[in-house]
């Protein structure tokens, strides 16, 4: 009985409420926006290759979100999120792993999809509901997934993924697998009762996983103070007994250090660790939003300020890895490329009809299939009306 | 009389139920200064301040738990639900508190005066987690009330009888309609029943039955085959829970005939539950089996969204099978 | 051949299935050391460590929520619900998680290897939260099947069947029967048809269906109306979803008359789907109404559970107004 | 937007980790067990008539338990939870409060129902669920509750109580009421997604609410060392931003004493407090529990020597407000006040047959009055098969 353990608190005989100030929250950060370090930092483990692979991940997202926000606009596409300002953090996170380590994203994080190599194409594909999709088009833009690349797909429920986590890094560690699980996750979402369940089931089962909140100051139109009360997601490790660092999300350099960490500890420790990324949500929430509704330009601008691809970039230069030719041919470069794939993607077929009844079940059962044939039968009779299909089949 | 879309004439009821009863409370996420995602709860924190209309940390289980809590404690909550979509982790703070809360306590505490307000159904490219149609999970529990509304109007009298009824009820609102639906609705405060489905068109030869945004496509159908010379009796049920047998057992004797449309799933939809009672009650006048029209048994799927739903063109095909059974 | 009871049949199955496959695991609250509330995981982690067969916290959304996560990663999780009257919490990792994982990627992630059990059903004294039968919640869910043993022996074999289905299982243990039930079992290793219906009894004046605990009181039933010569074909449905409709329509085709018996309340309840389908697969055949015996519409009663459910005495009668009517 | 709020942290430029032993939890003791208070010690306000009545309150709490946990065995009831060796966390709650302070428990709280003079005779009622329980027969044994009293009639489902108390908290506030809302639950049940989600709502709505965890070691076979890996529930309590204050919860006068202190400071603040009541539940989890089966006497043993209705005895007697041979008169003659009641009780009629449909709805609809009539008719035939309601009505 674990009641006593607690006997070696303190004894009062006064009253004395315990608060939020009773624990004090270390921020790590190593890089300044200028790309000078910090002094006495301690960097990452990180030589060229790795920086400018972040790098063009980096410069990738930006364009890609751009993109794609403005073919929404266009009305070429239905939806997007985007993530600007707060790129470091998914790609930062991703860097921060190996590659045979599951990622299970909020819908947010693209950048750490796009670390891991999912092609523009993929990408494409998916946003334009596509039967090259790898999800077959049966979800909304941004809702990727590859097994392939231990992405798990995204799925629209916030907060269900995190105690997916914990099973799914504890079955990693009963495996005996060199493989951790890293699960991001807004502090919005961190509101929800999967949240609670997921990091207590971690510190109770000891499953290395490592929570990734990216606090990104708004859910919609909600901002985080009227989200919680408490010091950030981070002071709620404390009630966990989950070992926790807060880090600057848009410190790229920081964030990776803090994901090599976790990483290492959570392996070797088997248990889970908590990371709480601070930035800003600098764009809509979604093309459906519009910020002006809840917030000020000034609040905008002063993140503007801490925009993390500029300060890698800044980073580069100073180590003499990267210049400004090659920082205008790559963007250069990447806008073109992505434009082409718009054109493409948005032309191809969608989904054969037989997609309908498919992985509802391992195999469609006798119901489904019958239902399958009486749709095929019912668009043979009036192919003007669905188009996509009508004498595909 | 005003020309209102749907949207509006939910913010015109919610208006008007916080205006008469300063214990109304309307609350969710992103509700507050928002007024909504979808714009619902628009301006009533500027009118009934902070302490009324008001953001909620986003948990769907706490919301209808904390409004649960209001209920009983007196106040009367209308608590929104983002998506219908995201309502199922508030499922039992619902089917087990809500619905119980009297029953268990043998009246000594309610949760009567709560509301639950949701968006619901599919036809905006949502794909399966924009677009559910829940309203058959909650059927199967007796304690709810679920009201569903067709257009502005409906949409306006059936909340503020919702608001005002003295047990839990769900309220779904299409919306597909929000702001596509436009319709002639009284400034002023009126009610509609609960409990009691409408005829919306009589006709001798079919029952046709459905609720909330499938009703527009009921009636396209209906209008196919008056080319075709069928007669088709057009019934918009409203109520889910309680529901109005009687009515819908009065026209399917009059017509010998009954079909049933839903957006959500064939299996165990609510559709199952009336063509499971009607067989019942009018036995000896049904000259042909009835048909459901639904959803497949999929997820809501999204590049072949229009495959998958119950169109006017699937229901203008069941009414000919039905009626050359 | 040995004598079990239901709660041995189980025990055993888990045994078989976690012996056979080192990645099985089994886990819930109080299902460790001391083997679950009920003993069904009794000296499961004696034998297979605590990491195999371990207590959870008391949080019925994150179970599920961890068990879909070990069941993408590739592990064979078998989670357990304390009952299922508090399955609610998990109700949006199943329907809205486990249901639509495979579906939502396409197939590129799945949870095909989770299996939840669950004790549920009435008939102990257990009043509104210890009693409840919530199948039909689920049964309105693509990408979910749903099983109920009505003997040790059907426990066993299903069980094993469930476990091993590349599909997410909900399996309801009708509680009432764990000690009750007693019959042979084979020790060895066998599997019985998810999916499929059984015929339990042949007759040929009307169809009885029911599933789980209520075979036994349906089996009572068909006794009593064998004295006055009524002829009962007894099916037991076993799955609730998939459904075996062929087995249920031929069965009607060939007696004309059906009743099926539920212990939920009626409306909107699992045999409201029966009793939607059969009319329409059996509508030139059917000779009366489709009977539907169920709890009432209310929760789940204590005092008056006996005046509640759906008893030998009121099949009987039902029997009889259906082969009258 | 808030993030910016955190700034305030200390910035680190090498990674650091925060755990549960970042906060010290100190422990509120007033009373030893022989009956002295610690030295400085801050007594509640307490006179000779309240602390006879918590006395008084305690006996009838032990008495009732132990003859219902016999008549339970001797088959005369189906089921009994006993709240041993931690009636003082219910008991000193309830006394900690005024009248028009709502109540909501879990289920092992009847203490603080019987603080609030719910009789003898209604604690039978309900658990033979007889014609004169105010639940009406509807629930198992020790599922209590009345408007009246303001106590929240107990639901099965764990943790559901959580959001709900805060709002009702939050409705007592907003209607100005000189009201707080107390809400138990067990240290299992603070495991359950509901328990974040009130917490958390609590501290963001600013709700007069006081979460009352009684932590008495187990959640049925489940130790608490399996529940959770931080220190206690308390330390959650940073996590939220909630004042929290941990209490010996065997030490009534130290219960008593939190309880006012979180009211006073609930009302005035508007704010929620979190106390963690240090127990152990020295019995059963129920009549269907055995704990043999996963716990050893010489735990048990231990916890008995802290048995909080002895240590107030104690108190009472070096108070001199109370003697041995006025013990003994009160537990004999609450002994056989209970048996008397037993026998009436178990005696009286079951709930009348219309109860099957009353409270469904305010009103029963159509429907379920046709299923009342064809129940009435079905009974009226087979008399004998449903002996209970057959002829009474
Ligand atoms: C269960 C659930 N409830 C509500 C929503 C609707 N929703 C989508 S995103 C969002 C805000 C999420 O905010 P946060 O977690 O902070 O992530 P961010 O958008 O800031 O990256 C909401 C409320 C949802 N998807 N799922
Ligand atoms: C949602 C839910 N899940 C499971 C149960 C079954 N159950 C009843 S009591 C209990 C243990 C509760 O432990 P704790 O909260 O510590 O309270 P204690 O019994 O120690 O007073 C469990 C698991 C329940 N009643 N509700
Ligand atoms: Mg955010
Ligand atoms: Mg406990």
């Amino acid at each position: 009985m674990s009641s006593e353990l607690y006997d070696d608190g303190p004894m009062v005989h006064k009253p004395m409420f315990i608060d939020g100030t009773s624990v004090e929250i270390p921020e790590l950060k190593i890089l300044k926006q200028d790309g000078s370090t910090y002094e006495g930092a301690e960097l990452p483990e990180m030589n060229e290759g790795l920086a400018i692979k972040i790098y063009k991940t980096l410069a990738f997202h930006r364009v890609l979100d751009e993109r794609m926000v403005a073919s929404q606009r266009q009305g070429r596409l239905s939806f997007y999120m985007a993530a600007l300002g707060e790129e470091a953090a998914s790609v930062g996170g991703a860097a921060g792993l190996k590659s045979q380590d599951m990622i299970m994203s909020q819908y947010r994080e693209q950048g750490a999809l796009m670390f891991r190599g999912f092609s523009l194409e993929n990408f494409m594909n998916q946003m334009f509901s596509n039967e090259k999709d790898l999800g077959k088009g049966r979800q909304m833009p941004i809702h990727y997934g590859s097994s392939e690349l231990n992405y798990m797909t995204i799925s629209s429920p916030l907060g269900t993924q995190i105690p997916q986590a914990t099973g799914y890094a504890y079955g990693q560690k009963v495996q005996g697998l060199d493989e951790v699980t890293l699960c991001y996750f807004g502090e919005g979402a961190a509101s929800e009762g999967d949240f609670h369940a997921g990091l207590n089931m971690a510190a109770v089962h000891q499953a290395p996983v490592i929570f990734f909140c990216r606090n990104n100051g708004y859910a919609i139109s909600t901002p985080s103070d009227e989200q919680f009360k408490g010091n950030g997601i981070a002071s709620r490790g404390v009630g966990y007994g989950i070992k926790t660092l807060r880090v600057d999300g848009n410190d790229i350099l920081a964030v990776v250090k803090a994901t090599q960490i976790a990483r290492e500890y959570a392996l070797k420790e088997s248990a889970p660790v908590l990371i709480e990324a601070m930035s800003y949500r600098l764009g809509a929430h979604s093309t459906s939003d519009d910020p002006s509704g809840y917030r000020t330009r000034e609040e905008e601008a002063k993140w503007q300020a801490n925009d993390p691809i500029l300060r890698m970039k800044n980073w580069l230069l100073a180590q003499n890895w990267w210049d400004e030719d090659q920082d205008k041919a790559l963007f250069e470069k990447l806008r073109e490329k992505v434009l082409a794939a718009v054109k493409t993607s948005e032309k191809t077929n969608k989904p054969h009809i037989d997609t309908l009844i498919t992985d509802v079940y391992d195999v469609p059962s006798t119901q489904l299939k019958a239902q399958l044939d009486s749709v095929k039968a019912h668009v043979n009779k009036y192919p003007e009306a669905y188009p996509f299909t009508a004498g595909k089949f | 009389m005003a020309r209102m879309n749907m949207l509006q004439a939910i913010n015109n009821a919610l208006d008007i139920a916080m205006s008469e009863d300063e214990n109304t409370l309307c609350f969710g996420e992103d509700v507050g200064h928002f007024g909504g995602v979808f714009r619902a709860t628009s301006g009533l924190q500027d009118k009934y301040g902070k302490a009324r209309c008001f953001n909620t940390p986003l948990v769907e289980q706490g919301i209808i738990g904390f409004a649960n809590g209001l209920a009983a404690q007196g106040s009367r909550p209308i608590a929104e639900i983002q998506f219908a979509d995201y309502i199922f982790p508030a499922f039992d703070q619902i089917v087990n508190e809500a619905a119980k809360f009297r029953y268990r306590s043998g009246n000594e505490f309610d949760v009567g005066k709560l509301t639950i307000r949701s968006p619901y159904g599919g036809g905006i490219a949502g794909g399966l987690y924009h677009s559910q149609s829940p309203e058959a999970y909650f059927a199967h529990t007796p304690g709810l009330k679920i009201v569903i509304p067709r257009n502005p109007y409906q949409a306006k009298g059936l909340l503020l009888a919702s608001i005002r009824d003295d047990n839990p009820v769900i309220f779904f609102e299409p919306k597909r309609l929000y702001r596509a639906s436009l319709g002639e609705v009284p400034e002023e405060d009126y009610q509609l029943p609960i409990g009691k489905a409408e005829v919306v068109q009589t006709g001798s030869d079919i029952t046709l039955l459905a609720w909330g945004a499938q009703m527009e496509i009921l009636q396209k159908a209906a209008d196919l085959a008056a080319n075709d010379g069928i007669s088709c009796e057009v019934i918009d049920l409203r109520s889910i829970l309680p529901w109005d047998v009687e009515t819908i057992a009065n026209s399917v004797i009059k017509t010998g005939r009954l079909l049933v449309s839903q957006e959500a799933p064939l299996t165990a939809g609510f559709a199952s539950e009336i063509a499971a009672t009607i067989q019942q009650e009018c036995f000896l006048h049904l000259e042909s089996p009835i048909e459901r029209v639904c959803g497949l048994d999929t997820p809501y799927p999204l590049a072949l969204e229009k495959e998958y739903v119950s169109d006017h063109l699937k229901i203008y095909e069941a009414i000919k099978r039905s009626i050359n059974y």
